[in-house]
């Protein structure tokens, strides 16, 4: 069902947890199944310098979830921005069909994340 | 690693006596029972012994009451179109409830497609039908009455001898899916005084890709398929033979061994109340009124998915309604229709025991899942910590 | 007494590596496959394979075009009503052949009373379907034609490819029912080109209760009941598991030992030399364009049932066409549609050899049945001497 990536971001995901003072926080929820995912971001000099997220939902989503945080970390803004679900798939080795949407998510959550840090200091 | 299977609710391994006597039906015993020569008469006969032990556990009087088919979806889509199909001229409106299996509920929507009227009786938290809605749904072109035994997620046993009080008056059909009761609790139709019944042998120790409809001697049916002369024609198609005698030899043992359902509600208790320790956790199902096996909580502030894979993880295997797991978007309509948010039906666990679970498997399970519980809220944005 | 079995077209025994293969999946590999937890993914990936066997069994191009069913006749069913569900705004009109097994016939036919028109194309005294008949039955609202691939009464192989080349010309669907030929003589879908195709593992040395249904991607079809997603909704109900699997052996077997079927055909051209030696016996049937295992034989003055009892008492398993083997008052439709008279349906032999069968079994039949038509001729009363 699911890759050994997937199930090796499952069992151990990265960056798990809250920032405290975040500079940016996302969250978005999942209309479509009822997930929600959150990602906090730390930015120093434009570079995503630290990343947490928190995740509700299924195998995917919090694989996914974990797998962008590790895309992100250490990368511009803009770059950061870059990143796409179908970039985050692909990372994990791919998703069953039915799983796709999860992976909308973890991309989303991030962009949320820098736009609310983009707001918070006029970018 | 231990591995702990506690998904009786959706198979159950063969039992080694019911694999035994299946075996010579392979190789050796191999005839087309609708043979007239002695290889497929030696069949026929084994069939017909098959037949009546199944009667025998549902405690049917003739064994011809007895409709062999693929399984229990097959079963109630027989009980459902075939009443539908001979009595369309009497009357086209059906009742069910929200909490039947997709092979009903879906079976009935799709008549309510084709022109019949459908009703659905409504369920309490606990998941119990409402029977004072279901005594003013039913009406004078009412032609069927279809509510489960017990429900397959939560466990709840509905009241079906007041079901049938309610539709003999009215001379109503009554069919029963009891698919989860079957060889759990007592299961009788002339106690239950259902007209149709369901069963499947995968859920009672027997093999998968077999079930059977009990049809009442006398109750207008009429087959959905079409072929040879099998089943009376009423389920035509080559007999599944090894599968039918090992159907019978499960049922068999099944009320021989009734007795250990006394243990395994034991050992369900003891899990059902190890569970309730940990915060935010609630029981889904009626508290004593449910199947000796099952349990089924629902767990805030995580998802159903990410619970059962971090589960099977540790060697447990498990099952959830949530929508993640389901291919459909909603999480259970069950958990839905008894009140639960999408939320929490999302963070809902059924673990269901079988024969062979034993104390240390449930010791086991109240070691491991508050720990998977914990790891898995601390990832949460809901969690209230 | 020597026991010969010559009923490979009513069922076959599974062969010992089919269930060596199956064996597993009844008491340790028991998950259900559309559970998450590792008993069931292990069980999903094999059903997998299984698919794959199947598909590549036929030439199908993708794993996916097959749906496994409770049998043959399931798939027939599956298919007739599938489409008809599916396309049904298209057009209502339906062709088959008047020697259909029942499972299509029967099936039609029933489409017939709901609204649909359906044209039977009628076959020459070999069997043979008249194409021209086809050809000009074709409507601009035909969206079906179903025409078997072989026999099974008297195993006349029907030219599907002509068929099918008709039917493209106008979009038309076509399914053929290869449960006679799968086996026994090529079955490609790629070089047949139909769009729907049954088959069934019981007559392929797997296991009853077992079959499945080709659709070639893209093609419009409908699930006839209902239940969970199993075999993507098409055909829902817990699989029979260890049936697939082992259907999935038996059609891997199949195609590496095709060989066999040559000498199967060898001995079938010696038992119908030595059958047509009897006076007043006629072969049913085409005599080359036939199943490798088919014998059919008229034999006039004797009734099949009377001939199939006598025989069984000399250990030989054979079958009749004849209306007192069937239930139904009419001998075989098929020996009628080929335009034999009732008396001459009903004294109708099938023998139907398998890959065990011996030239010991075929020169025991020889001396055997001569004898056996003596005495039952000298007791009928439309006997010549
Ligand atoms: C209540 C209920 N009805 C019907 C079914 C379907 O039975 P089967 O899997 O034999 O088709 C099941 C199990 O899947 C069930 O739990
Ligand atoms: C041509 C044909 N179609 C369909 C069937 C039905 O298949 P099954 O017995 O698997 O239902 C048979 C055999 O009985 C057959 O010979
Ligand atoms: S989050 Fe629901 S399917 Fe993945
Ligand atoms: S003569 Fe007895 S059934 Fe035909």
């Amino acid at each position: 069902m699911y890759t050994e990536k997937v199930m090796d971001h499952f069992r151990n995901p990265r960056n798990v947890g809250e920032l405290e003072n975040a500079d940016g926080v996302g969250e978005v929820g999942n209309a479509k199944c009822g997930d929600i995912m959150k990602i906090y971001l730390k930015v120093e000099n434009g570079i995503i310098q630290d990343i947490k997220f928190q995740t509700f939902g299924c195998g995917a989503a919090i694989a996914t979830s974990s797998a962008v945080t590790e895309m992100a970390k250490g990368k511009t803004l803009d770059e950061a921005l870059k990143l796409t679900n179908k970039m985050v798939a692909e990372e994990l080795g791919g998703l069953p069909p039915a799983k796709m949407h999860c992976s909308n998510l973890a991309a989303d959550a991030l962009k949320a994340a820098i736009e609310d840090y983009k707001k918070k200091h006029n970018l | 690693m231990r591995r702990v299977y506690l998904d009786h609710a959706a198979t159950t391994p063969v039992h080694p006596q019911v694999l035994e006597k299946m075996l010579p039906f392979f190789k050796e015993l191999y005839g087309n029972p609708s043979s007239i020569h002695q290889f497929g008469r030696e069949v026929a006969i084994e069939i017909d012994k098959a037949r009546e032990k199944v009667a025998k556990g549902i405690n049917a009087q003739f064994p011809e009451e007895i409709f062999f088919t693929s399984g229990g979806t097959e079963a109630d889509n027989l009980a459902i179109f075939g009443v539908a199909k001979a009595l369309k001229d009497k009357g086209k409106h059906i009742i069910t409830s929200v909490i039947e299996h997709h092979a009903v509920l879906d079976a009935c929507e799709s008549l309510e497609k084709e022109g019949f009227e459908l009703t659905k009786v409504p369920v309490d938290s606990d998941g119990l039908i409402d029977l004072e809605f279901l005594k003013s749904a039913v009406r004078d072109d009412t032609i069927l009455i279809t509510i489960m035994h017990a429900n397959n997620e939560v466990g709840t046993i509905q009241p079906i001898k007041e079901v049938v009080k309610i539709a003999k008056e009215k001379g109503i059909y009554v069919h029963t899916d009891a698919v989860q009761t079957f060889g759990n609790i007592p299961v009788d139709v002339q106690e239950l005084g259902v007209d149709l019944l369901t069963i499947s042998a995968h859920k009672i120790y027997g093999p998968k890709g077999v079930g059977a409809l009990y049809v009442r001697k006398g109750t207008k049916i009429k087959g959905i398929s079409y072929g040879g002369g099998q089943e009376r024609k009423i389920r035509p198609g080559t007999e599944n033979v090894p599968g039918i005698i090992g159907f019978g030899e499960a049922a068999k043992i099944c009320i021989e061994t009734f007795e250990k359902n006394k243990e395994i509600a034991r050992l369900r208790d003891k899990l059902i109340d190890g569970l309730l320790k940990i915060e935010d956790v609630k029981l889904n199902g009626h508290r004593t009124n449910r199947l000796p096996g099952n349990v089924n909580v629902s767990i805030e502030y995580i998802e159903g998915e990410a619970l059962l894979l971090s589960l099977d993880m540790e060697g447990i295997a498990a099952s959830s309604g949530s929508a993640c797991t389901s291919g459909s978007l909603d999480p259970s309509h069950v958990l839905l229709a008894m009140g639960l948010s999408h939320q929490t039906a999302h963070g809902s666990l059924r673990l269901t025991l079988g024969k062979d679970t034993t104390e240390e498997d449930i010791d086991y399970c109240l070691k491991v899942i508050p720990e998977v519980v914990e790891r898995l809220r601390k990832m949460s944005p809901l969690s209230r910590n």
